[in-house]
């Protein structure tokens, strides 16, 4: 973990609210896990912005963006060329499970699996949206193992449904499954992978300050009491989340 | 650097830096990143006799110039901190405060006791907190209170007293008045603003325990007045805190009559941002030809 | 559009929006620009009885997200706004607060009663400039003494009183309902916050004054807050200040329990930022298929 | 007068903290006056800054500008095809009067006269300052009845002296002056004036909010009470001027 200044390499579009941004900060993406996430400072604003490092070679890393607010905003209008100072690699990423691993990805929640699914190698990642047009994940390029799937409420590309009417119908005895996404999503697989004794491991979101461990800023509520969801997480156990 | 010494009176520090409260923990995460030897100081989270599992999230948000926080007092209570953090602080070598917090006088006495023989600078109390009012009003608003409370925990700790103030008050100089007849060694102004902000999409407020504390460069002048207005009031020293952010900030609080300063909200947009103002207020007094001491309430004249 | 309308109780105005007092002069000057009576209202600069000449300069300081004022209610007196001001601003068709302010009960009462036959929307009561304290403490502090100042006008005047209460206050809900329970027929909150801002350089204050008012979105989280417990703490309607810049910020205030709101330093980033938030209020509104009148409060349910 | 918005054409550096802003914005250009001023947002900050207009012609305005603090290196680091707002033309520009024209400028203070000058055609137009390097008048086209003149404290160009002391020695009776600078330079050529009833206008500075006349803010002290730098400057009559 360092606090260090990146160079924008590319800057595009994925779909209409979502961008990539490519950062060549070999410091940070040479010891990068998967679920990791970098504290990003966007010129101009008191709070840093948390973003999970979605890809990542030797040299850089990739974050998959989507336009929510005024910093998300900003950081679109950036021209490569840009210096970015940022704190990273933060928090705890996913683990691989024996078995096959079935990740979980809903909308922008894809962006925190898909540099595990490239270490994981064998593995099924799945996305959900709304519609077609909301899916960047082939623009992203993984290893053949990665079986990539999609799944869309309209039906439009995929799995017609959610991704938990999806694991509903996908999940066998002695998966496991890793996930990121909306709380409906989240809660609604909690229940599933309870049901059926199937591990998981969800990683959360929460309004961050130091995206350290220092204020406190970001608990949240588990079995085993407050957890911090920059230095604890933001991947947890599925079973020890409680949503509130 | 001996331009840079702060006198606090009953200490002097190498340098009047140290970050604020509950911006910091207890100096282990930031301890990864630089030698926390570099500071003056450093004050630790609030703690309170026992654990408080602190309010519910979300508990900060962004606002122009600032943020909000309604952490809480989430903490591990005196025990937590005397078994882990403090031993941990202890080892690093530099001169701590323990902020400590409460929701009755016995609290304050109960923490200030139990730590009445560790190794400290002092201990911070925090009669301020906008976050945690049980008892209605909180402590930091009435002078007689305020006198009250010190004056106790005077009784039974040996260790110097640092007050912290609140800023929601309609005369300043009154609470710190109070301060200074319970016996402090010190004043730090200033805590938070009591602040909001509402989602306009949900027609709700963003934080979970509704208001918060509004910190950040949109305070400085506040802070920085209520810094003038106490230095006018009273003889203890000064340290002064609220929206600081860069070297030019530090000086201007040190002019108002402060005699070191905490940075808080500053920190999360960059983590480095201590041990820059570090080197940036060497460089400044070097530059001017001056030293921190005569920079202190050197606007009154 | 009807679905902007804002319910003042005393009046309903065809918007929200009014600039805030001492911002926008009489009106005059922003007349060049646009027409006024796209305005919801406009509140003219404080009136004293007699001719005050202001504090000495400089007068304003830029702040991170904000600005400090000391202005020191410079105007011309109750005999210039009614020969000079007043008849302009009257036949530009857009209902008029008069801002009043004084040193004494006296002052606000000589005020009220020569302003008592004009065609008004009302007179604002201005009880909380921290640049003129003449009697000590400001008026706004206190809550008889907000109950007294504001029955002694109204037994003079007829018209709607709106009561500008401070934010420099411990508890906002004792002038609050001070003002309420003296007849008031509204709030506006909030002015300023005391701040000050120091010159490095010269190592002085930089305001002539010493420590001015903050405003601009740096305090609007504060302002926010204050609504929020006033609107608690009394059942008359609150016009909200601090800090608007965007459509945005007037749906917080409206939702934190405000009827209508004012714009007040914003203006002078971009000075015509007041009609294109009327456009931009309307766009929202009617995007969300809602009314000013339903946002007001919704946030407190 | 009018709020409009400008497109920056060209920003280049006069000496090492000045520069030079030339700006597409025709309604404004058409009918500014010299001593004129604009009040220029410059993005991020809550207060406009006020700029005299060094130059016009039909379609552009240039600004001499300091670099003085936050809001001026911001503005020193714009490209060329930036847009920004600003209001003007403000406040009352300098007035002609029979006889020779003396137009001292002190520093950054002459960019004040030097429109002024080009509409006069036939004048002394002098700058001062510390030293040859901090003077930039040779850099800007001027008409050539205007007559150049330098004045350095050290001597390395022009006049040895300030511009006190070159007033001293240049004035003759039937003269008149425009002057804008710092304010030691502003009290002894009052006095000057004074002394030798010599008619003057004085170009002054004060911080400001609205620019326009609403605020209070600018105010300043002349014998006949308090005036706004901004609408009733700011260029006031010498005499008038009362310097506290
Ligand atoms: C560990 C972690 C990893 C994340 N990874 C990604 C990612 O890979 N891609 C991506 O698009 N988004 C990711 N997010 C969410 C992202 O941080 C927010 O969308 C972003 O901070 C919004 O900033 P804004 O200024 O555009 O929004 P605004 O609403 O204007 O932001 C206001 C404030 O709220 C905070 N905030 C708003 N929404 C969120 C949120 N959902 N989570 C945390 N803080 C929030 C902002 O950081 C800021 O402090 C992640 C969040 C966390 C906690
Ligand atoms: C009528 C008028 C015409 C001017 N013309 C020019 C010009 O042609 N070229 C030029 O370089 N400068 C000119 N100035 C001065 C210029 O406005 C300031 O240098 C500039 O505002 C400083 O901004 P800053 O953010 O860099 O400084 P900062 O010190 O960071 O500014 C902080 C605040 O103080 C204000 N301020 C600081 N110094 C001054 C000042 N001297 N006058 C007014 N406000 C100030 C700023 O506007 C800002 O609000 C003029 C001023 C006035 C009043
Ligand atoms: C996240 C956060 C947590 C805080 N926790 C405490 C605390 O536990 N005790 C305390 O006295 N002040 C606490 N404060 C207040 C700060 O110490 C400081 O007084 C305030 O933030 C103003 O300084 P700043 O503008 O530099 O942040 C906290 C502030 C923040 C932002
Ligand atoms: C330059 C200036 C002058 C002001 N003069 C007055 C005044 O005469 N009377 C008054 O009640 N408030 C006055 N105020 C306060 C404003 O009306 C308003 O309450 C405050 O600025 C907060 O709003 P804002 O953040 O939108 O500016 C003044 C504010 C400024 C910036
Ligand atoms: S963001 Fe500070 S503890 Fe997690
Ligand atoms: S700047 Fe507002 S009156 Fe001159």
């Amino acid at each position: 973990m360092m606090e260090t200044r990146a160079v924008l390499l590319a800057n595009e579009a994925m779909t209409k609210d979502i961008y990539k941004l490519k950062l060549h900060v070999p410091e940070i993406a040479a010891g990068v896990q998967g679920g990791q996430f970098v504290h990003l400072q966007v010129p101009g604003f008191s709070l840093r912005r948390p973003f999970t490092v979605a890809d990542a070679d030797e040299e850089t890393i990739t974050l998959i963006i989507r336009r929510q607010g005024k910093g998300t905003s900003a950081l679109e209008q950036l021209n490569p060329g840009s210096e970015l100072a940022l704190l990273g690699p933060l928090g705890n990423g996913f683990t691989p499970f024996p078995g096959p691993g079935l990740l979980l990805g809903g909308g922008i929640g894809t962006a925190a699996l898909t540099l595990f699914a490239r270490r994981l190698g064998e593995c099924t990642l799945v996305m959900g949206g709304k519609q077609a047009a909301d899916l960047w994940l082939n623009q992203l390029p993984l290893p053949i193992g990665v079986a990539l799937e999609f799944a869309t409420e309209d039906g439009s590309k995929g799995f017609a449904g959610n991704l938990v009417q999806y694991a509903k119908k996908s999940l066998k005895p002695g998966m496991w499954v890793a996930a990121c996404g909306p709380m409906p999503m989240l809660t609604g697989l909690q229940d599933l992978l309870l049901q059926r004794k199937i591990p998981g491991q969800f990683a959360l979101e929460e309004r961050m300050a130091c995206g350290l461990g220092a204020c406190r800023g970001c608990t949240c509520t588990t079995t085993k009491g407050n957890a911090l969801v920059c230095k604890d997480g933001p991947v947890f156990a599925a079973e020890e989340v409680v949503f509130s | 650097m001996s331009r840079t010494i702060a006198d606090l009176g009953f200490a002097r520090l190498k340098n009047p830096l140290m970050p604020a409260s509950g911006c910091f923990g207890w100096g282990r995460e930031y301890s990864q990143l630089y030698d926390l030897k570099v500071l003056g100081a450093v004050v630790t989270k609030a703690v309170t006799p026992e654990p408080r599992s602190g309010n519910p999230g979300p508990r900060v948000v962004e606002t122009p110039g600032g943020m909000l926080n309604a952490i809480g007092l989430e903490n591990s209570g005196l025990q937590g901190a005397l078994a882990e953090e403090l031993p941990w602080l202890q080892e690093q070598g530099v001169p701590i405060l323990v902020n400590v917090a409460g929701r009755k006088v016995g609290d304050y006495v109960q923490v200030a006791e139990a730590l009445g023989d560790q190794d400290l600078l002092g201990l911070e109390l925090n009669l301020s907190c906008p976050n945690v009012r049980e008892g209605g009003i909180s402590f930091g608003t009435d002078a007689n209170t305020v006198y009250k409370l010190v004056s106790q925990v005077r009784r039974v700790s040996p260790l110097p007293l640092v007050v912290k103030l609140t800023p929601n008050i309609t005369d300043i100089t009154e609470p710190a008045r109070g301060a200074e007849a319970g016996g402090a060694d010190a004043l730090t102004l200033i805590n938070t603003l009591r602040g909001m902000a509402i989602d306009v999409r949900t027609r709700r407020p963003i934080l979970g325990n509704v208001s918060g504390g509004l910190s950040g460069s949109a305070i400085k002048p506040v802070a920085l007045s209520l810094v003038w207005q106490a230095a006018k009031a009273v003889s203890i020293p000064i340290i002064g805190c609220g929206g600081i952010a860069q070297v030019g900030d530090v000086v201007e609080f040190l002019l108002a009559g402060a005699a070191a300063v905490q940075v808080g909200s500053a920190t999360f947009a960059d983590p480095l941002l201590l041990p820059r103002l570090v080197k940036d207020l060497e460089a400044w007094v070097e530059q001017e030809d001056c030293s921190v001491k005569e920079l202190v309430g050197a606007a009154h004249c």
